[in-house]
């Protein structure tokens, strides 16, 4: 694939995968509170779509289920962890947990509690950077549940009708929490919508990191070149449960397996064997590397001290 | 008598309701199958089928106008707003439109909305899922707002609200939900008006007055404070608006000091509202200033941690009081 | 016109002309206050879309250009007149003013002064028929303008979603204020949005009574079938300003008078005359009739008493 | 000294702003060739083109959600909400985005961004164009709030608005746009902080604290009171948030006696946060109970005479101010 290190790609699913298993075991043991969503599944296109960025100058928003996405803009790990565990070493400095985090010196304008509360945020910095003639893109992460809150159509409208640089990169995961996407919209897809605002809208297999690469990169050229936003469906599934504690009993262990055998890292794995990309001892060592960087995250926010409470009302104005 | 949590007793309440009055439906995000983010309306589906229990797409601020709409043509429509916090999506909503309509369009216009939505911190959900914004709705004239702070009142308090021909918040604390209390099992005959303040208990020396989950911290702290040899008495507002001033009035004629406590944030909250009231009617009979216990004004953060020093604590509830005894006028 | 009495839709439109020049004649001698928003040039749109419906059964909301929508339903001039003069006798006993009026008895929802306002609102009363099987349809007037609020967008979805029976009837009268249609959205019309919501849209001459009238009918229909909402775009032109005041400088003077040209009332009646539905004497007598019920509705709302500020807190709560 | 309207206050505020940064612009609903609503941003389109005043589709929550993005990108957006009524739709932007931003992300993610918007009554615009919510806002932490009630305050303190790093809502009042007043030429080199209340009338019986259109009323209302032989101190509060409870404080302090005004409805507005604030630190230099005037909680309507009986008026202020002046505590 022009432009992508294919090894370093698949080594960002494997730590995005263990970060987020890592998790999951964390909440399952009481060694984290509040709640998180894990992205289980979904590595392809958070990696394959920030991939596809100039890391630091592009600016990505993305929603509550956003470690991935963080990783996948080059987040440190360990400030993410951290901020899982409530720490002052956290990206929020504890302040807003798994569902609030932003690192803008690597253009991560952040996490966002809000169902489709960064679709507004990333619009915007688009204007911005097109009000500065700056040649850069703002890349929008949203899921499937997100499309039908107003915004979308306020925001999906004034990109197309102002030219902006953005790319709005839904993640139609099938599921909005319970709420499967075929009974929240009466279309087949989030593209359809596309036409609506005068936009291009495609679809891409959401498993194949290539694929999302491919059109995340096209879009990105497109916005760049001044010739306006592209409105992308990833067409993935959360293999996690919607957060700690989902019961799925909205859907069929089935229908999970049956996605589980289109998972998108051993795929990519074995494209990256076929392809003589990666030897097993290259494999091998890569996803120790994974486990190691989550290890020490881990470790790190362990060790990493509590907010101090004589702090809680200092940062509120500018 | 039997128990019940805060959400057995609220999905009770539900369900007594929705097979007394057909008209009564619920609808928000993923209180079917899934029921609910915090299991109210769990077993609701089953039993009403999907039209009646109706998941509805992520779009708080449609959703709600839509449930007005059907509120104007005659249905009484349950919301639930998954946290209070998305309610602010929905707010020209309620306050443009629910909150008017009886005012501007006469008798024929009222509007019979209940919107549940669980409030305030306490679970680590950070900035976005624990806020307490009831403060917000009290200075919107039109709406009423309910707040219980028991399983016995979510219950009453709940179908009083959907039998109510008014917009109702009804305000479910996190921390209720799993909260366990004596709720009568044929209480559903006798369902009160929404308004009345309760004195959740009695006492000589201060008066404090909170409502929702600060109702059950200033009873805990009472029990504190009696222990230190001063003899709280607690009122439970239960509804903001209509606020029952005469209640809470009478007991500070008695006692003469007043605290106020309230989860949300200080300035602009609630508690100053009560606190002119009180000023503006017995002032001549304080023997101390009236004080608040609230959240500093910060967002709540994800951290326990900070979380716990932001939110209004028993111990906090039960210096401030015992500093109010000493603090004369 | 089947089930169309031509002469009566005819006077309809007079009426709703006459009393708006009457509006904006008052206006300008000082003799009512606040705002209102006239609708001259639109009276075939709303006339055809109500006459479609079943008076008193179905269920019709408005916008904050109303005075037509109203008198469209069988809304009486009266007590309209008397709310614009601020009086006791009017539809809102002074409370609402021009934007905020009802008449339940007539299934007329009411005026709503927040722009797109009226989208979900008509949705929940479709619902509510829906839930109670009765076999009743709301329709929705609205902006292009209001297309493109975020309402608009989620309750389109839910309606489909749920194939509830309402119609959406877009009067594009190519402003929003003096914001040009097409530099308000990309596509050319609000019409393309519907089949991302998988509804049928349909754009016909907003001018032309008939041609409403049998695409409102022919929607009713389908909602009374059961098969769900259908979108209605009305191209027509708002030949007034935008409220009283309005400069109307977003637009040239040769634009205005070739959609005046483009009448609906003149038009309306060469048809009828041609048709020989409408004799020149009949015509007078309408024309008369008109105006009469217009100065009756003015001579009511002066004489008409002022709300009695005593009453000012009564009503908050049902 | 050159006199100018509130509207050409802030016209020539934006103007300025505009000249001496390239990164302020302007959005909104028909801002451009129209020039606003009320015609604050009249010629602005001619002066700096269509990017930098740029018409917004009617779509409040989404272009403010697009003016925060661009704050977070380095862009000092002025939005402006046609009426503030319609600033409800965007509740859920300026709370849960732009107020938190700040304390959750850090330093690097202030929000420099000002919403302007035209706020109360007195025109006959009816329940959904007269309100004034500026209370709602003060009680989220991480927005300020500005009000003016002269044209040579609108100027500067927008001017300030714009250079803060805060979002700020800047409440413009109705009346405000055709009050004239003098405006020094050379104000632009001279930005205030906000924060900082002004003492607009001294007086020596009773203060009375106001803000918006609230102190034009006041200030009228002093003079009757002069004549009747009361010398009220006026205090134009001029930002709701910061608060400048010193000027406040220290004035009441002074008179002993302090009346609110508010045009909001009177249930959980400010005016309870001023009361209950000058109690807590003054108390004991009180020589009569705070009073408030305000709206009461009702819809403002659109019929004069009902919009008139709602609104306070400089008659009651002055009554209100006179009865204190024998309202021993
Ligand atoms: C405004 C708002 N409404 C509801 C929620 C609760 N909520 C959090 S995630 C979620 C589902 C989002 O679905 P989708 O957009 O498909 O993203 P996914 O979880 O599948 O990644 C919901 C309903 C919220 N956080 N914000
Ligand atoms: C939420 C909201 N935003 C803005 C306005 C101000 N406003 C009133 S009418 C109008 C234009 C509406 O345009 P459109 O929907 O096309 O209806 P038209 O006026 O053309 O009939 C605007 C911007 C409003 N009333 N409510
Ligand atoms: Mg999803
Ligand atoms: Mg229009």
């Amino acid at each position: 694939m022009r432009g992508l290190d294919e090894c370093h790609a698949y080594r960002l699913m494997l730590t995005i995968r263990c970060f987020e298993e890592k998790v999951e075991a964390l909440f399952a043991r009481g060694l984290i509170h509040g709640t998180a969503h894990a992205a289980i599944g979904q590595e392809a296109a958070a990696a394959g779509a920030c991939l596809a960025l100039r890391r630091g100058r592009d600016y990505v928003t993305s929603t509550h289920r956003g470690h991935g996405h963080c990783l996948a803009c080059g987040g440190d790990a360990r400030r993410i962890m951290a901020e899982l565990f409530g720490k002052e070493t956290g990206y929020s400095r504890g302040r807003g947990g798994s569902q609030l985090m932003a690192d803008f010196s690597l253009g991560f304008l952040g996490s966002n509690g809000i169902t489709g509360g960064g679709i507004p945020v990333a619009t915007g910095a688009a204007l911005s950077f097109k009000l500065r003639r700056a040649r850069r893109v703002a890349l929008c992460f949203f899921g499937d549940g997100a499309a039908n809150q107003g915004v979308f159509h306020e925001a999906l409208n004034m990109a197309a009708l102002w030219n902006l640089p953005v790319v709005y990169m839904c993640e139609n995961n099938r599921y909005a929490m319970s709420m499967p996407v075929e009974r929240a919209m009466a279309v087949s897809g989030i593209a359809e919508r596309a036409p609506g605002y005068g936009m291009p809208g495609l679809t891409v297999d959401g498993n194949d990191l290539d694929a999302v690469y491919r059109a995340v990169t096209a879009a990105a050229q497109r916005a760049r070149r001044g010739e306006g936003p592209t409105l992308i469906e990833c067409r993935t599934y959360r293999l996690s449960g919607h957060s700690r504690g989902d019961p799925r009993c909205y859907r069929t262990r089935e229908e999970e397996a049956q996605w589980r055998r289109r998972d998108p890292i051993p795929a990519y794995r074995a494209r990256l064997r076929e392809r003589g990309l990666l030897s097993a001892d290259e494999d091998r060592r890569l996803r120790r590397e994974a486990r190691d960087i989550v290890r020490d995250a881990v470790a790190f926010a362990k060790r990493s001290p509590a907010p101090d409470p004589a702090t809680l009302e200092q940062g509120v104005y500018a | 008598m039997r128990t019940l949590t805060g959400c057995e007793a609220l999905r009770e309440a539900l369900r007594e309701e929705m097979r007394r009055d057909k008209t009564v439906f619920c609808l928000g995000e993923d209180i079917g199958v899934y029921g609910g983010a915090f299991g109210v309306t769990r077993g609701l589906l089953d039993a009403f089928g999907p039209e009646r229990v109706l998941d509805t797409p992520i779009s708080e601020a449609g959703f709600t106008g839509v449930a007005i709409g059907a509120a104007l043509a005659g249905s009484r429509p349950v919301v639930e707003i998954m946290f209070m916090d998305f309610i602010l999506l929905a707010f020209d909503q309620l306050a443009n439109m629910a909150a008017k309509s009886r005012y501007v369009f006469g008798p024929h216009a009222a509007c019979p909305l209940v919107i549940r939505t669980p409030g305030g911190g306490g679970r680590g959900y950070g900035p976005t899922h624990s806020q307490s914004l009831e403060a917000l709705f009290a200075h919107i004239p039109g709406l009423k707002i309910v707040a219980p702070s028991t399983p016995a009142d979510a219950k009453t308090l709940l179908k009083a609200a959907i039998r109510d021909d008014n917009p109702v918040l009804f305000v479910e604390h996190k921390l209720l939900y799993s909260l366990r209390g004596e709720v009568p099992a044929r209480a559903s005959s006798r369902v009160e008006r929404l308004g009345k303040a309760r004195v959740v208990r009695k006492g000589r020396d201060v008066t404090i007055v909170a409502w929702s989950w600060m109702t059950e911290l200033a009873r805990r702290a009472a029990r504190d404070l009696a222990e230190a040899g001063v003899d709280a008495e607690v009122v439970d507002l239960r509804t903001l608006s209509p606020l029952d001033s005469e209640t809470v009035m009478t007991s500070v004629a008695r006692t003469g000091r007043l605290l106020i406590v309230e989860e949300g944030c200080r300035t602009g909250g609630f508690a100053a509202e009560i606190g002119f009231q009180a000023f503006e009617s017995v002032f001549d009979r304080l023997d101390a200033p009236i004080r608040r216990v609230t959240c500093p004004d910060v967002p709540i953060s994800a951290s326990p941690v900070l979380e716990q020093a932001a939110l209004p604590s028993q111990t906090a509830i039960a210096a401030a009081a015992a500093a109010l005894m000493t603090d004369e006028i």
